[in-house]
């Protein structure tokens, strides 16, 4: 019984952090058609800048709460210097062309974020683990949890609950929807695609900060965060049907829970599990859990 | 402007590149230095590794090295240093190994943090001819499973970070009914964990494990782990993590009190004391791959080496630099025996691997002796100790440190360390 | 004999019937012209045949074999040949290739070997480029063609299999008042060289009397007339709901 | 080789250009053999004098070449696989299984070995893949590779994550001297990439070849003309996973290691990139593209070794900007006048 308890809170917490994690890349490529590999590096990139920001906020003698606040800032940092640069200055010149050579554009991108990166935080490790502390412990039988973790699970049904109303419930959002189902047809209402593609690139590189800011105080910010993420990223939105939020919802679930099983019950399938649930889902599901399959034209 | 210099660079190389290389080559020694520059190995291996050869280099070539390494660079040829990132996987590292020696034309290798890029690298080197020195990885594999003319190793292999924490354990006599593990899902953690499992057969005939965690390397996020260490309580919880992976788990599990509830020790993490600071849980048991850093031996040239480093990076060494100076300092003596022995002349592979070949010399963090695999394997003293912050000076001190000599952690020559444990550490001396 | 029958075909999209009760038979050798309003059934009774959709119940044979459950590919290969509304034709590459396309998916041998341009192919492609006037055009680009030549083309492609039946939708949609008549004709004449039966789908009446041996109206899913031209274009329902002489009601 | 009908066509042509046939006809096959044999008989020759760094380099592109070769055969189809590391770690682990486990010595032996093993590996996902298209074909065989890397990190007795050494091949029969043993195996490496170049420009010029170009436009209108799509998709996978098993056999013989990295997606990434910067013209390109890849790496990473990952990045959004045909395009644009 508890240790089913265990499983599920501990799948739970990792589901979140993986739902912030991906949620962005999942929106992009609905909006753009695009899998962005440099995910990763933005994420990467909002943890950099969280580690910054709340040093800055520590010396300006700011109390220990608005640290949060001063990550939330960094991810807009990250999304207002970044998106102008990679999604005008670059992307834009690829558009319309095959989805994979996108994946390669991004690709490069990744590279030479990777030694960006570097080149302005050095290879020395940032700290950030004052917010970790805000939320206090659970205790629950032998187990304590830091309750930041739970922040992170409400963080995520914030996450997810915006992007959702944001979607569905604002006229942009249906902007948006339209350009999704399919961007000839918008631009022919008059929709100005190339605006919401610019607006969904950066909502999607705030996310992927935001996720790095909120993981920076679990972990030491230093050279290499980016790539572990991209590939896990990856499987979730696979998983749930790219392009789909509650797919990304789902999926995040689907493997944290995996993982979490994994972990406590096989430790040896840990490695891999992810990629099995990935594997089985796509042969299955072509498009994903989430995605109906689009009929041939005649 | 960097693509510019780039294909100069590249027209260069490809015209007259092994020209030039030659040119110079007689008054000046060319080094190629391979470590991880960026990656996730950079931060706590790499980068300080290479920090470290960059002050000793400028030192040995003014000549400011205290005696006998008071030589000017190498025998009074100018050390000329190729940095190599070694990030990028084993294959890429067999390419560029390859490259040093026949495009820029090195002199000799000091290079790789990573078991797999020692395992690629080695018998391209022994294929070549060409003298290398493994500076800092840790598998036993290379000289147990293979005969190297070429190829050395100036540092302990891992066997002994484990022996020696089972040793201090019980040299400390706690008492030991069952214990935990969490290792990276990958050579290092699995052989690490071996060992120390292995060794503890030996030493805690009674104690069992329990909990096996294999966290996939660069995972980052150890909540569920955790939650599996604590919900199975044991007396010592065993990790080999190192680097941003430790430095995540000891985030994550300090304020889960994990801490508290088992002695944790670590088998290689002092590395991460200066940047975890007062995060890092008083009285956790770890090594540091030797006698390193704050339990570096006190001696004329430690002093040299401790203030060296501090005075230009403001931070004291860990174990990364201190390999790669003892690494450095025996090249150095290496060179100079076999010059002499060569009239003088800059020596070739076959005379420096002839010198080197059970050579013994002293480094900051003791005496090397180059004993195992025909003379091509060091061994050196280690030491562990316990944390504790030191709130006066900022800082995490190490306490209770206790000094293992080199005969008592690692195998006699001859002797895979695996069946060395297994066999209840035959011929092993001067324990405490 | 019977080429194609179709019995008690039926198919609703939602609300829509697009078929209803469609029993047909066509003997080999007919010109059959299949008429009717916009949304009457008749592209998604041609779509039935090649096994691009399935009827909600009824059964196609074509030749003697129930065809009904098969996928497009195998009715193909039974000898079933369609054109497209819009010419489905590979815009890069030129009129010939096209042909070898055509001709390279024909072809039963499963071969990695055997060069698509060989003399045979090419040769096979240019007689029937010939009969249907397209040889000047063999090597320009098809995205370039004007829409007679890529109609035509379309059709020549479908006939290199020499289908025993040809399925044709609207051959002369899209194709100018005076394009129309030398078009058919090359069509034709293309067919006559061996006994081919022909389904076409098609709205100008003109079309129709001339070169239909048969005619078969449809009304929103119905067949309600079937015969020789000039019977079933005298008949009240193809007058009311399809050339809209009477009014309808 | 300008052929007749061409030149007839051009006579006829009412208006707007000729293009040049998608695929070459028969009498193309003679010189392109030719081509091919002056081709390697220029390699070996400079192979002789090349300095051994280049030898190197060069056969390690050349290998790399061969898993790319057959990415491209799958993107004639429309399709981009982003797990044929797994093809090549297969083709990898046979040949240096072999070698250790069985004492097969012989080059050409192990590297057909390889070949065969990824081919078995990879037939039964054939039929499964031939159904994917676009991202998800990409995705699928991006999981399956990952799936294979996770089980080559578990398995001890395949070496585990350090992967483990592979001795020094045989020829014949014959034991290579240390001296020649790079140049042999460069020969060896450069003659199995002209066949492998050679037999893929016959499959692509074959029917099926044109059905694959055909799929990759209209596959409605392949199934309309009696051409089964799948089958075509399903064999050229296969195809491809023979040619990633011969290049991974071929670099293990090289290189003398072999380790789980060979099924990273990161390695599978940079093969796709290989072929998407030869394009789909021409096979020729492939060797040429994987040879300029690697010169960038090796020269990037020895002259900034803190940001050769930068500089090798913006090549790639170089190429991709200004060649978006692949280099492939800058010679067989002439091939039709």
């Amino acid at each position: 019984m508890n240790a089913v308890v265990t499983i599920l809170i501990d799948g739970l917490t990792y589901a979140s952090w993986l739902f912030i994690v991906a949620v962005g890349l999942t929106l992009v490529f609905g909006v753009l058609k695009i899998l962005n590999i440099a995910h990763g590096s933005f994420y990467a990139l909002g943890a950099y800048a969280a580690a910054s920001f709340v040093g800055w906020a520590a010396t300006l003698k700011w109390a220990p709460g608005f640290s949060i606040v001063a990550m939330l800032l960094a991810a807009v940092a990250v999304a207002a210097v970044m998106a102008p640069l990679t999604e005008r200055g670059l992307l834009r010149f690829f558009y319309g062309r095959d989805e994979v050579l996108l994946v390669l554009v991004t690709y490069a991108m990744f590279l030479i974020l990777e030694d960006v990166t570097k080149l302005v935080w050095g290879t020395n490790p940032y700290f950030v683990s004052e917010p970790y502390g805000l939320f206090g412990n659970l205790h629950v039988g032998v187990q304590t949890w830091v309750g930041y973790d739970f922040a992170l699970v409400a963080l995520a049904v914030v996450v997810g609950g915006a992007v959702w109303w944001g979607l569905n419930r604002t006229r942009q959002g249906k902007i948006t929807l339209a350009v999704i189902h399919s961007a000839e047809i918008a631009s022919s209402m008059g929709v100005n695609v190339s605006r919401v593609y610019m607006a969904a690139f950066s909502i999607g590189i705030f996310l992927a900060a935001l996720g790095g800011a909120f993981t920076a105080p679990m972990i030491s910010v230093q050279p290499g965060v980016s790539v572990g993420v991209i590939v896990v990223s990856f499987a979730v939105v696979i998983i749930g049907g790219l392009g789909s939020i509650e797919g990304a919802a789902v999926g995040a679930l689907i493997v944290g829970l995996a993982r979490s099983l994994a972990v406590h019950v096989a430790p040896v399938a840990e490695l891999f599990s992810i990629y099995i649930v990935m594997a089985v889902v796509l042969m299955f599901r072509p498009e994903g859990l989430f995605q109906r399959t689009q009929a041939r034209k005649i | 402007m960097t693509r510019n210099r780039f294909w100069r660079a590249v027209a260069l190389s490809l015209t007259s590149g092994a020209l030039c290389a030659a040119a110079h080559a007689q008054e000046t020694f060319k080094l190629g230095i391979v470590s991880f520059l960026s990656g996730q190995a950079a931060e706590s291996f790499g980068v300080p590794a290479v920090n470290g050869a960059k002050v000793v280099i400028d030192a040995f070539n003014k000549g400011a090295a205290p005696a006998p390494y008071n030589k000017t660079g190498f025998g009074g040829m100018r050390i000329e240093p190729v940095y190599v990132d070694e990030n990028g996987g084993a294959t890429k590292q067999v390419q560029e190994l390859r490259n040093l020696y026949d495009r820029e034309k090195v002199d000799a290798v000091v290079g790789y943090v990573g078991s797999g890029d020692c395992l690629a690298v080695a018998p391209v080197a022994e294929e070549m001819k060409r003298f290398l020195i493994l500076y800092d990885c840790g598998t036993p594999r290379i000289f147990e499973d293979n005969k190297l003319q070429y190829v050395f190793r100036t540092a302990s292999h891992a066997a002994m970070d484990n022996v020696a924490l089972a040793r201090y354990l019980k040299a400390r006599n706690i008492k030991i009914e069952n214990f935990n593990l969490i290792n990276q899902d990958y050579a290092w953690g699995q052989d690490s964990k071996k060992d120390f499992v292995l060794s503890m057969e030996k030493l805690f005939p009674g104690a069992k494990p329990g909990e096996d965690q294999l966290p996939k390397f660069g995972a980052g996020q150890y909540g569920t782990e955790i939650s599996a260490l604590m919900a199975k309580p044991a007396d010592v919880t065993h990790s080999s993590l190192w680097g941003g992976d430790l430095q995540a788990f000891v985030l994550q599990a300090a304020p889960r009190g994990l801490f508290s509830r088992t002695q944790v020790v670590f088998s290689a993490a002092d590395h991460v004391l200066p940047g975890l600071g007062e995060k890092m849980p008083n009285g956790v048991i770890l090594g540091a791959r030797g006698a390193y850093g704050l339990m570096s031996p006190k001696s004329a040239l430690n002093d040299w080496w401790w203030d060296l480093y501090s005075k230009a990076y403001n931070t004291y060494p860990v174990q990364a630099p201190y390999r790669m100076v003892q690494s450095l300092l025996g090249l150095k003596l290496a060179v100079e025996k076999a010059m002499a022995a060569n009239g003088g002349k800059k020596p070739t592979s076959e005379q420096l691997a002839a010198a080197l070949t059970g050579l013994e010399w002293d480094s900051p963090a003791g005496r090397i002796r180059m004993v195992l695999g025909d003379g091509h394997q060091a061994i050196q003293d280690t030491a562990i100790g316990r944390t504790r912050y030191d709130a006066a000076k900022k800082m995490v001190v190490l306490e209770d440190i206790q000094r293992f000599p080199a005969e008592c952690v690692n195998p006699p020559p001859g002797m895979k360390s695996e069946d060395w444990i297994k066999a209840g550490f035959p011929g092993a001396k001067g324990c405490p | 004999m019977t080429l194609l029958l179709a019995a008690g075909v039926h198919k609703r999209f939602g609300a829509v019937v697009a078929a209803a009760d469609i029993t047909i038979a066509i003997a080999a050798g007919e010109r059959v012209s299949l008429i009717g309003s916009n949304g009457a059934g008749k592209t998604t009774f041609v779509n039935m045949i090649t096994g691009y959709l399935k009827p909600d119940a009824g059964r196609i044979a074509f030749d003697g074999r129930d065809v009904t459950p098969l996928d497009p590919r195998a009715v193909t290969r039974l000898g079933v040949a369609r054109s497209f509304q819009i010419p489905q034709l590979y815009g890069d590459l030129s009129v010939l290739d096209n042909m070898l396309v055509a001709n390279a998916c024909h072809d039963q041998r499963l071969s990695f070997w055997l060069p698509a341009h060989r003399s045979d192919a090419v040769e096979r492609a240019e007689r029937l480029l010939e009969r249907f006037r397209l040889a000047e055009h063999r090597a320009r680009r098809v995205a370039e063609l004007p829409g007679g030549v890529r109609k035509l083309l379309d059709i020549a492609m479908a006939l290199t299999g020499a289908p025993k039946l040809l399925l044709l939708d609207e051959p002369t949609s899209g194709v100018s008042a005076q394009e129309k008549f030398p078009m058919m004709d090359t069509i034709m004449t293309a067919l006559g060289h061996e006994a081919m039966t022909v389904l076409f789908v098609e709205h100008d009446m003109d079309i129709v009397e001339r070169y239909a041996s048969r005619v078969v109206a449809f009304y929103a899913g119905r067949i309600v007339a079937d015969g020789t031209p000039e019977e079933a274009l005298a008949t009240d329902d193809v007058r009311r709901y399809v050339t809209g002489e009477l009014l309808a009601g | 080789m300008s052929a007749s009908t061409e030149d007839l066509a051009i006579g006829t042509a009412a208006a707007g250009p000729p293009v040049p046939p998608a695929v070459r006809r028969a009498p193309g096959r003679a010189g392109m053999l030719a081509l091919a044999l002056g081709a390697f008989a220029v390699l070996a020759a400079a192979g002789w004098v090349f300095p051994r760094w280049l030898t190197f380099l060069l056969t390690m592109a050349a290998a790399n070449g061969l898993v790319s070769l057959g990415i491209v055969g799958l993107m004639r189809g429309g399709v981009v696989p982003f797990g044929q590391g797994m093809v090549f770690a297969a083709g990898g682990y046979a040949a240096a299984l072999l070698y250790n486990k069985l004492g097969v010595t012989d080059a050409v032996g192990l590297t057909l070995a390889g070949g065969v093993a990824a081919l078995l590996v990879a037939a039964p996902f054939a039929p499964l893949l031939s159904r994917y298209r676009g991202i998800f074909f990409a995705m699928l065989t991006l999981a399956l590779s990952m799936v294979t890397y996770g089980l080559l990190m578990k398995l001890d007795t395949l070496g585990g994550s350090d992967g483990f050494n592979v001795g020094r091949p045989t020829l014949f029969g014959q034991k290579l001297p240390d001296d020649r043993v790079g140049y042999i195996l460069y020969l060896l490496t450069t003659a199995v990439a002209t066949l492998a170049a050679v037999a893929m420009r016959i499959a692509f010029d074959s029917t099926r070849g044109l059905v694959t170009l055909a799929v990759r436009e209209n596959e409605l209108r392949v199934e309309y003309l009696g051409g089964s799509v799948r089958r075509a998709m399903a064999m050229n996978f296969v195809i491809a996973a023979f040619c990633g098993g011969l290049g991974g056999a071929l670099v293990v013989l090289s290189l003398g290691h072999i380790e789980p990295n060979f099924s990273y997606w990161t390695t599978s990434g940079e093969f796709v990139f290989v072929a998407i910067l030869a394009g789909w013209q021409s096979v020729a390109a492939v060797f040429v593209a994987s040879t300029v890849l690697e010169i960038v790496r090796s020269f990037s990473s020895a002259y900034f070794p803190n940001t050769w990952q930068l500089a090798l990045g913006l090549f790639l959004l170089f190429v991709i900007r200004f060649l978006p045909r692949g280099i492939g395009s800058l010679w067989t644009k002439r091939a039709g006048h």
